[in-house]
């Protein structure tokens, strides 16, 4: 019951800061979400789980039974953590609690709404990793935008209307996408499943039960051939894939900083995990026979996205942009399918999260201050705020994979398994990587020169605030990042990154993927 | 034997037709009342007619049906007009477009 | 391991005291005495005496190899990522030197930046201590990753300590500058390292106690490839290359990271910019340790490099050209801590030809010698710079020999090493590089005899600048008010500057090669060392595979036999120093020397603006990759990408403005529209059902 | 859950809900006669409230005990037949209506003849449930036109209002045109086949020489019976009149009409298609699934992409019933053989049974900003949520849950229905309705932005002086934990639901 209890404290802490009086929203707010960060902690010792959810593994804090039936499909309440969906987990709750924290300043109007939408956002995220029946995976999945709209939409900047709308219809058109898709999978399937259980679907997939649609109108191949673009697109509007990313800057750079700070670093992980846990893992035939432009997808996000962060003058903006350049390596490493590719790109959702979170929130902390984020309206706040600097500089560089720090060694263990990979012929696999390790230069030169630029040399700034420290509980949720974004960076293994190859094992060649279908049970 | 049914039907349809062209052309809501009750009158044909072809008495019944109900639909539709003609001081049915688009 | 485990088990405190010193002086610093200064000193010499030990310890033969703990393990990975300390005769060599100059530089700090009333100093002891350790831990790496990961943080610490100043407009600028170049070559470096595991499944360089290293992969990849059999399974080649061909690309990948942190053509461009940092600063990280770093990792992994002639060759000519390239800049400079930056750029040259040149120990002993007499140098110029309240123009300065002594014979102890006097170590070290690559040149390798020439030339205006500096520094009448009564300097500059002065000019004796072959019983300390180190990682094994893969063989000049050679080459490099030296004694020379430069012509131009090095370098930065790519990115984004985005909601709106408009709010249009409706209906499906034949049949 | 065989006799019995309900419409003529003069609109909503509210519980229990389980109860020598889908719909219906009749008090405040107005919600909805039970054409016809003549009056009820009156004409006229239209068309199946029981239809038509013989006359037939219901379920051409009928209504009125008359419809339309004449039957001749597409995708389009640009909510509300009509349609349109018919079916009638909640919700709440003279316009409704937030919250429930996002049980009927349009290798069809949905999101939550997002601009006075009207504020609170409910809590309803599908579905062939 653990996960039921995750998420019923998100709940009812939305519903008690909802109805607490403005004054006391904030700090009331941020105590109960310390509740669901000690439990997804203790969670966190606690966990037991071994090989992969979708694929015969044991899970951890399993819970199932079922919730309707509608025709021939069961829905059922099956909630349950692996060593890819539990490292998400708790990034959610950290980050959700840091965000509050970072929040206090900024926001100011209709405070209990902002905070109880916030948990309310917090609950949907931590159910989108812990489903494992599809209709209850969506069900959050969609719940996420309803929160967001309204938390980009009322306490957004300028043109916080149309970022929010935009954001609330591109990724719902996405939903449907990847929704007909997949239901097409499901039918294809025919009676091969009675429920909706994506594992029982996973093993009946890699069992090769897909049959054809429309009265043999659609063969098999073709059926997951299409049902994969589907997927693949409707997820990669929420990573975002190049070229579904540019609802992202609007969203990021309207959206209050806290909410930032949980868009790029719980939001966008929705989707490539979904990627990992649907298209990589249910067809992992037609993503290997896909492996050239998916590659090709990844290696243009990360050089376009760098290029566009290059190109920006808003340091948000900047942000937002390299964040569609990291989530392409999460692509490369995905579409690699060795353990070091896999585990990689899922490391590197968590590191992504810790290291934009703080991006982001270093960001907003200098604008409650200076109130611009334009790079040309100020320069050398350094000597003002050395403290909100200084964590600046270490974002940067963690960001631009410094070795110790959680980047590095996401990126680091992308780049060797894909560059080892052999799923696409002749090494093609090693070019693509190479291509793609050239943003870490480009990141490099732009967060630099934003720094050169707005943090140091002479101290000048044309607005009437005076630029002075930050409040401690501002730069609070900055040192706790840093020390984790280290921890992770310096002990990859015993943090995460040995219960993360534990899980996509299965999913690599040769992986004990194959006996796990058999002992899975479920699937025919 | 006797007439046989396809020109009750042709007659039906002829008066069907009639009915309808009425209801484009005329502008009265009288007239259009009038028009409906025509193509109603078109289905009892068709009805009385099959009734005998099929030598059962549903069609027939029916038939009954549907004068009642026209002469029901009648009677609220003259009560529809009489507020029309009140609010917009006109039974022409293209005079009343505050509601559009 | 157990058996000689005792000291050893101390090693990886070599690194932790700094680092530790770096975390004290961040948390506490500004409440401690001179600000962290002494935790950082007390840490750099218990570095020093640690590091003394371990020589010791390996001295008395027996290198070692440890394992810290396991970045990356278990059963889920193909291959683990480990961090380890290696510590061997090359290694504790290195952290010898680099806690030495450490230790002293942090001394000096209390000179230069204690008594000039620095703000920030906790700040710059912390980055002082950060990078210490992160050097020490790069020397002492047992693997190619945990080299690289460390490689970076120096890269960090020359970032935060170059741009230590960083109220001023300069110093951010020049970090930045520094770090991008020096990352676009580790961007190369990193694709080595990760193919490198993915060649051979582990990045170890070897020592005692490791089966696996990827040296001798290769090697053995590579004899087997030679004598026609199949390769070692551990080793997997790319693209269908050969070994050798693949090693190759590897190599050229790694040496893209060397080139950019040792600063050598055309990624030099940056250190003349990192001057901007503290003196200190340039004394230990831009002249001493971090530059070494890229050269010290050829000679780290030099086991790999000697098994591939191409790689060898470009590095002996990248070598000698930017040693010539860089030494011609360094004529013409006026700010002394220009003219040093230059020559550091050269000397680095001077090292990689005589890596390149198949001379690992020459390459060794001249990293060792010049990590002294450049550090020496730089600390000189920082205590003239105190003198000079910081105005670095040597044209201000002149006649500051009478007014300090100590600091005047210690300069001029360096600058005789750097321009290869006898007896001062430059010479020694210097020289035998050349004799190294002009022997292997001559036998059997001509193609290194272009390096050679290169390198010969380039010692001509190594000692034209070098005494140009000092005759405009010391000597003359003083040129300026402050050159009149510069202000004094305390002991804490003095002492590490004499310290440094006799090791300049001494430390030549471990290795007197001319010496050691005429009388045998002078002994050659460095070349013995380090051909006494563990199995596949000492010089004797390193001489095998280049004279195997490279066909490196020690020639001589006809007519004059190998003892022949040795001495004339030394006296060639000896005479040529010394005419540059005579040429600058000749021009500037006397009370109030002249600037001379115009006697160049159009070259001057040329020189001063450096070959236009940087403009084409910040165009490709700036003006391409920022301006135009990047600019044409946002204009394709925001118009194309998300202007489809929006005119896709744009005609969904317009065509539901049209559709409502359908609906005229006139009854009779409704019945029409209606009745149109199910005709057409009617029809279609008429036409498709074919009815209308039963009806009137 | 099983439903466990409750034999009720006598067979009418059945028919209790209808019977209720006709007596409680009797009551309510008695109240009025009593004392016509002065109107006790509180006596009378309650004893309309009760009576409709008394017939959905027998409905629902009926459903739930399984009373015409499978094959169902036949009544009447099967002119009706009491089966889960006709006591599914009567739950609608009746649940619908109690919500109305709760709702109208404080509307028609002030209005004469109250009773009447009661009494023909009260009769409409017989009408209803009596369609649904229909199992013959008469009877179709017939309970079509008793739910008809009473909506017309409910329309033009405000006797003094031009929109109102407008609308009830134009409502009128043209459903008096569909209904001749209709009838025509009954006539010319009744020729075909010789009878009006729809199972007796479809065996007439088994054997295929009629067809052969008759195909066109049938044809033609069946198409204008489409055409019949298309008018009710207000599915395109015959939907004219529902974006001014829903808008000149009262807007209770409103509610009633794109709620329940909209489903009463769809259910007469199921029985009859899926009953009379099975798609695998008549295929070669009238391919009706063929047709429902065509209505399906263009309704659905025509109706949100106009809906997407009103400035007056209620009009967009009504627009937008258009278009969940087109989405329902895909109930009939995906009954293409392939794939399970049950998925679709069924879930159509669990989206008309969220719909009858979420959508009466809406109007209900366009009917409390009318009773606040708030105004009629997105503009009008700024900053509402900052004077009424937890009536804006329940808004936003309802605008949400009918986008389809998993606030209320819309989102799991509609994507389900998507499903089944996949299954049934119509998904193309599901790709045309995936657009609809993303550009009805936006159009849904201009609303809920007016209310949240925007400042108010000074038009909320009516919310302080008005006070909150209590029946209507009640009704709309009901619904919106309704439409909530509905999400965690469908498996109530949708067992029954497919096993009704099924049961209809088994009758065909």
């Amino acid at each position: 019951m653990m996960i039921e209890a995750l998420i019923g404290l998100c709940l009812l802490g939305a519903g008690v800061v909802m109805f607490t009086p403005d004054r006391y929203a904030a700090k009331v707010a941020f105590g109960w979400s310390l509740l669901p960060l000690a439990l997804s902690g203790l969670m966190l010792l606690n966990f037991d789980g071994t090989g992969n959810a979708l694929l015969g593994g044991t899970l951890a804090f399993e819970e199932q039974f079922t919730w309707i039936t509608l025709g021939p499909y069961d829905l059922s309440w099956h909630v349950g953590l692996d060593g890819i969906s539990m490292p998400l987990v708790a990034l959610s709750t950290l980050l959700t609690s840091l965000a509050i924290l970072s929040a206090w300043t900024p926001i100011t109007k209709r405070q209990n709404q902002f905070y109880g939408l916030v948990l309310l956002l917090e609950a949907s995220l931590v159910g989108v990793f812990a489903a494992l029946d599809f209709f209850l995976y969506f069900v959050f999945w969609e719940a996420v935008l309803i929160p967001m709209y309204f938390l980009v939409g009322i306490w957004g900047g300028a043109r916080r209307k149309y970022a929010a709308i935009k954001f609330f219809v591109y990724t719902n058109i996405a939903s449907l996408v990847l929704f007909i898709g997949f239901f097409g999978l499901v039918f294809g399937l025919g009676d091969s499943i009675s429920s909706l259980d994506l594992p029982e679907i996973a093993q009946a997939l890699r069992a090769g039960e897909l049959g054809s649609l429309a009265g043999g109108l659609i063969g098999p191949e073709l059926l997951a051939l299409s049902a994969f673009v589907a997927m693949f697109i409707g997820f990669g509007v929420k990573v975002p894939i190049v070229p579904f990313h540019t609802w992202l800057p609007d969203a990021h750079v309207e959206a209050p900083t806290p909410i930032s700070v949980l868009l790029a670093g719980v939001l966008l992980k929705m989707g490539t995990y979904a990627l990992l846990r649907f298209n990589f893992t249910m067809l992992p035939e037609v993503a290997r026979s896909l492996a050239v432009p998916i590659a090709a997808l990844a290696v243009i996000s990360v050089i376009y996205g760098a290029l566009l962060a290059l190109g920006q003058s808003d340091l948000k903006r900047v942000v937002a942009y390299s964040s569609v350049s990291s989530m392409g390596y999460v692509i490369l490493g995905l579409v690699a399918y060795t353990s070091y590719g896999l585990g990689g790109a899922t490391f590197q959702m968590v590191s992504h999260g810790l290291i934009s979170g703080l991006m982001f929130a270093c960001v907003g902390v200098i604008y409650n201050v200076t109130h611009t984020r334009e790079i040309g309206d100020m320069a050398g706040i350094a000597e003002r705020m050395p403290l909100t600097v200084g964590a600046f500089v270490a974002g940067a560089f963690a960001y631009a994979g410094l070795p110790l720090m959680a980047g590095f060694a996401a990126e680091f263990f992308i780049f060797v398994g894909a560059f080892q990979s052999t799923v696409i012929a002749g090494n093609g696999m090693a070019v693509m990587t190479a291509l793609a390790m050239f943003g870490i230069v480009i990141v490099a030169g732009y967060l630099l020169w934003a720094m050169q630029r707005s943090l140091f040399g002479p101290f000048e700034f044309d607005g009437d605030y005076d630029v002075t420290r930050a409040a401690r509980h501002d730069v609070v949720p900055l040192v706790v990042l840093i020390i984790v974004i280290i921890a992770l960076g310096t002990f990859p293994d015993d943090t995460f990154f040995r219960m993360i190859t534990d899980a996509v094992g299965p999913l690599v060649d040769g992986g004990p993927a194959e006996a796990a279908i058999g002992s899975g049970g479920g699937s025919s | 034997m006797a007439v046989p049914v396809q020109y009750y039907l042709v007659l039906s349809a002829a008066i069907f037709c009639i009915g309808l062209f009425g209801i484009l052309t005329r502008r009265n809501a009288l007239m259009f009342l009038m028009s409906v009750e025509l193509m109603l009158n078109a289905a009892n044909i068709n009805f009385v007619a099959f009734s005998f072809q099929h030598g059962n008495l549903t069609g027939q019944v029916f038939s009954l049906f549907t004068m009642a109900l026209a002469a029901a639909e009648v009677a609220v539709g003259i009560g529809i007009v009489l507020v029309l003609y009140r609010n917009f001081a006109d039974v022409d049915v293209t005079k009343a477009t505050t509601l559009r688009w | 391991m157990a058996a000689e485990g005792g000291i050893f088990t101390f090693a990886p405190a070599i690194a932790v005291l700094p680092f530790v010193s770096f975390l004290i002086a961040l948390s506490a610093g500004r409440y401690m005495p001179k600000k962290g200064a002494f935790a950082g000193i007390a840490a750099t010499g218990g570095s020093l005496l640690l590091s003394l030990l371990m020589v010791a310890q390996v001295a008395s033969g027996h290198a070692h190899h440890m394992e810290l703990y396991t970045w990356v393990g278990g059963e889920g990975v193909p291959f683990e990522l480990t961090f380890g300390i290696l510590l061997d005769q090359l290694s504790t060599l290195m952290l010898v030197i680099v806690s030495t100059i450490a230790f002293l530089v942090h001394v000096f700090s209390l000179g230069y930046m204690n008594d000039e009333g620095e703000p920030g100093l906790p700040r710059y002891y912390a980055e002082l201590g950060l990078f210490t350790a992160s050097m020490l831990a790069f020397v002492f790496s047992d693997n190619i990753l945990m080299a690289f990961m460390f490689f970076e943080l120096v890269g960090l610490c020359s970032y935060l300590l170059i741009g230590f100043w960083f109220r001023r407009s300069g110093p951010p600028s020049a970090a930045k500058k520094a770090f991008l170049v020096t990352r676009f070559g580790d961007y190369f470096f990193l694709i080595g390292v990760v193919g490198i595991f993915a060649t051979f499944g582990t990045g170890m360089f070897g020592g005692p106690g490791v089966e696996e290293s990827f040296p001798v992969l290769a090697e053995e990849a590579m004899s087997a490839m030679a004598a026609g059999e199949a390769m070692p399974e551990a080793v997997t080649t790319f693209f269908g290359l050969s070994p050798g061909a693949w090693f190759g690309v590897l190599g050229l990948l790694v040496l893209g990271g060397v080139m950019g942190k040792s600063a050598q053509f055309p990624f030099h461009t940056w250190l003349p910019d990192a001057m901007e940092g503290p003196t200190p600063v340039s004394a230990l990280i831009h002249a001493a340790t971090m530059v070494a770093a890229g050269v010290y990792l050829v000679a780290r992994m030099y086991g790999f490099y000697a098994l591939l002639p191409t790689l060898l060759a470009i590095i002996a000519f990248v070598g000698g050209f930017t040693a010539l390239f860089a030494a011609t800049m360094g004529v013409v400079k006026d700010e002394i801590k220009q003219v040093l930056a230059y020559s550091t750029i050269s000397q680095y040259g001077y090292i990689m030809l005589g890596l390149g040149g198949g001379g690992y120990v020459a390459g060794v002993f001249h990293l060792t010698t010049h990590a002294f007499f450049k550090a020496l140098l730089f600390l000189g110029a920082g205590s003239v710079i105190i003198a000079m309240h910081h105005n670095e123009d040597m044209w201000e300065m002149g006649g500051l020999k009478d007014r300090m002594p100590v600091t005047y014979y210690a300069f001029l102890s360096g600058s005789l090493a750097l321009a290869g006097i006898v007896p001062f170590s430059g010479f020694w070290s210097k020289d035998e590089v050349l004799y190294e690559t002009l022997v292997h040149g001559l036998g059997g390798s001509p193609i290194l005899l272009g390096a050679y020439l290169m390198g010969i030339v380039a010692v001509f205006f190594t000692g034209f600048y070098t005494f140009r500096m000092v005759l405009l520094t010391f000597h003359g009448d003083p040129r300026s008010d402050l050159a009149e009564d510069p202000e004094p300097v305390r002991w804490n500059v003095k002492i590490p500057l004499a310290i440094l002065g006799t090791l300049a000019a001494v430390v030549g004796v471990i290795n007197l090669v001319p010496v050691h072959a005429v009388v045998g019983a002078v002994p050659e300390f460095l070349h013995d060392w380090l051909f006494h180190g563990p199995e596949t990682l000492n010089g004797a094994h390193y001489e095998e595979l280049t004279e195997q893969f490279a066909g490196y063989s020690a020639g001589a000049i006809p007519g004059l036999g190998g003892l022949g050679t040795l001495f004339a080459s030394a006296g060639v490099s000896l005479a040529v120093a010394l005419a540059g030296s005579a040429l600058a004694l000749g021009l500037y020379r006397g009370p109030d020397p002249a600037e001379h430069t115009e006697k160049l012509g159009a070259l001057k131009t040329v020189l001063y603006n450096n070959y236009y090095q940087d403009e084409y370098q910040v165009w490709l930065a700036q003006d391409l990759t920022e301006g135009t790519v990047a600019g044409t990115a946002k204009r394709f984004d925001d118009g194309v990408v998300d202007g489809l985005v929006n005119r896709v909601s744009d005609v969904s709106l317009v065509s539901g403005y049209f559709l409502r408009r359908v609906q005229t709010g006139i009854v009779s249009n409704y019945a029409a529209l209606i009745t149109l409706g199910l005709v057409v209906l009617l029809v279609a499906f008429g036409i498709m059902g074919g009815w209308f034949g039963g009806v009137f049949a | 859950m099983m439903p466990l065989q409750a034999p009720i006799s006598p067979d009418w019995l059945a028919l209790t809900p209808a019977i209720v309900l006709g007596v409680f419409a009797m009551v309510l003529f008695l109240l009025d006669s009593i004392d016509p003069d002065e109107s006790n609109d509180g006596l009378l909503a309650g004893v309309a409230t009760v009576g409709t509210a008394s017939a959905m519980v027998v409905a629902g229990v009926f459903l739930l005990s399984g009373v015409g389980a499978g094959e169902g109860v036949s009544v009447f020598n099967g002119q009706l037949v009491v089966d889960g889908m006709a006591l599914f719909f009567t739950f609608i219906f009746t649940s619908v209506a109690a919500l109305i009749c709760l709702a109208s008090i404080e509307y028609l405040a002030g209005t004469d003849d109250i009773a009447g107005y009661y009494s023909l919600v009260v009769l409409a909805t017989t009408g209803m449930t009596v369609m649904a039970a229909a199992n013959s054409l008469a009877t179709v016809f017939v309970s079509l036109e008793l739910l008809s003549l009473p909506s017309y009056g409910l329309v033009a009820y405000l006797k003094n209002d031009r929109g109102s009156v407008e609308a009830g004409m134009k409502y009128f006229l043209i459903g008096a045109l569909s209904s001749a239209v209709f009838a025509y068309g009954i006539s010319l199946v009744y020729g075909v086949t010789g009878s009006l029981l729809l199972p007796d239809i479809a065996s007439a038509l088994a054997g295929g020489e009629t067809l052969a013989n008759l195909g066109g006359l049938l044809g033609v037939g069946v198409l204008m019976l489409v055409g019949g219901f298309a008018f009710k379920t207000a599915s395109v051409p015959f939907h004219f009149w529902a974006p001014e009928a829903y808008e000149g209504a009262p807007a209770p009125v409103s509610a009633f009409l794109s709620s329940a008359s909209k489903a009463a419809g769809f259910v007469i339309a199921f029985r009859v298609f899926t009953v009379a004449f099975p798609i695998e039957t008549v295929a070669g001749t009238i391919d009706w699934v063929l047709a429902f597409q065509i209505l399906a995708v263009v309704t659905m389009t025509l109706g949100n992409f106009a809906a997407a640009t009103q400035e007056n909510v209620k009009r967009m509300l009504a627009y937008s019933s258009v278009g969940h009509a087109g989405y329902v349609l895909i109930g009939l349109a995906a009954l293409t053989g392939q794939g399970s018919g049950e998925i679709v079916l069924g879930a159509g009638m669990i989206h008309l049974l969220v719909y009858g909640f979420m959508n009466t919700g809406a109007f209900l709440f366009v009917a409390m900003a009318e009773y606040w003279e708030v105004g009629r316009t997105f503009e009008d409704y700024n900053g509402l949520a900052t004077k009424a937030p937890v009536a804006c919250v329940a808004m936003t429930v309802f605008m949400f849950s009918l986008a389809g996002l998993p606030i209320g049980g819309g989102f799991l009927s509609k994507y389900y229905l998507f499903a089944g349009a996949v299954g049934a290798g119509v998904w193309w069809l599901a790709g045309v309705a995936a657009i609809n949905s993303a550009l009805s999101l936006f159009y849904y939550s201009r609303v809920v932005k007016a209310m949240w997002l925007e400042e108010p601009n000074g038009n909320l006075g009516g919310i302080d002086t008005r006070g909150y009207p209590t029946g209507l504020y009640s009704a709309v609170m009901i619904a919106a934990v309704a439409t909530v409910l509905l999400l965690p809590a469908l498996g109530v309803f949708s067992d029954v639901a497919f096993e009704a599908a099924n049961a209809v579905l088994r009758l065909g062939p």
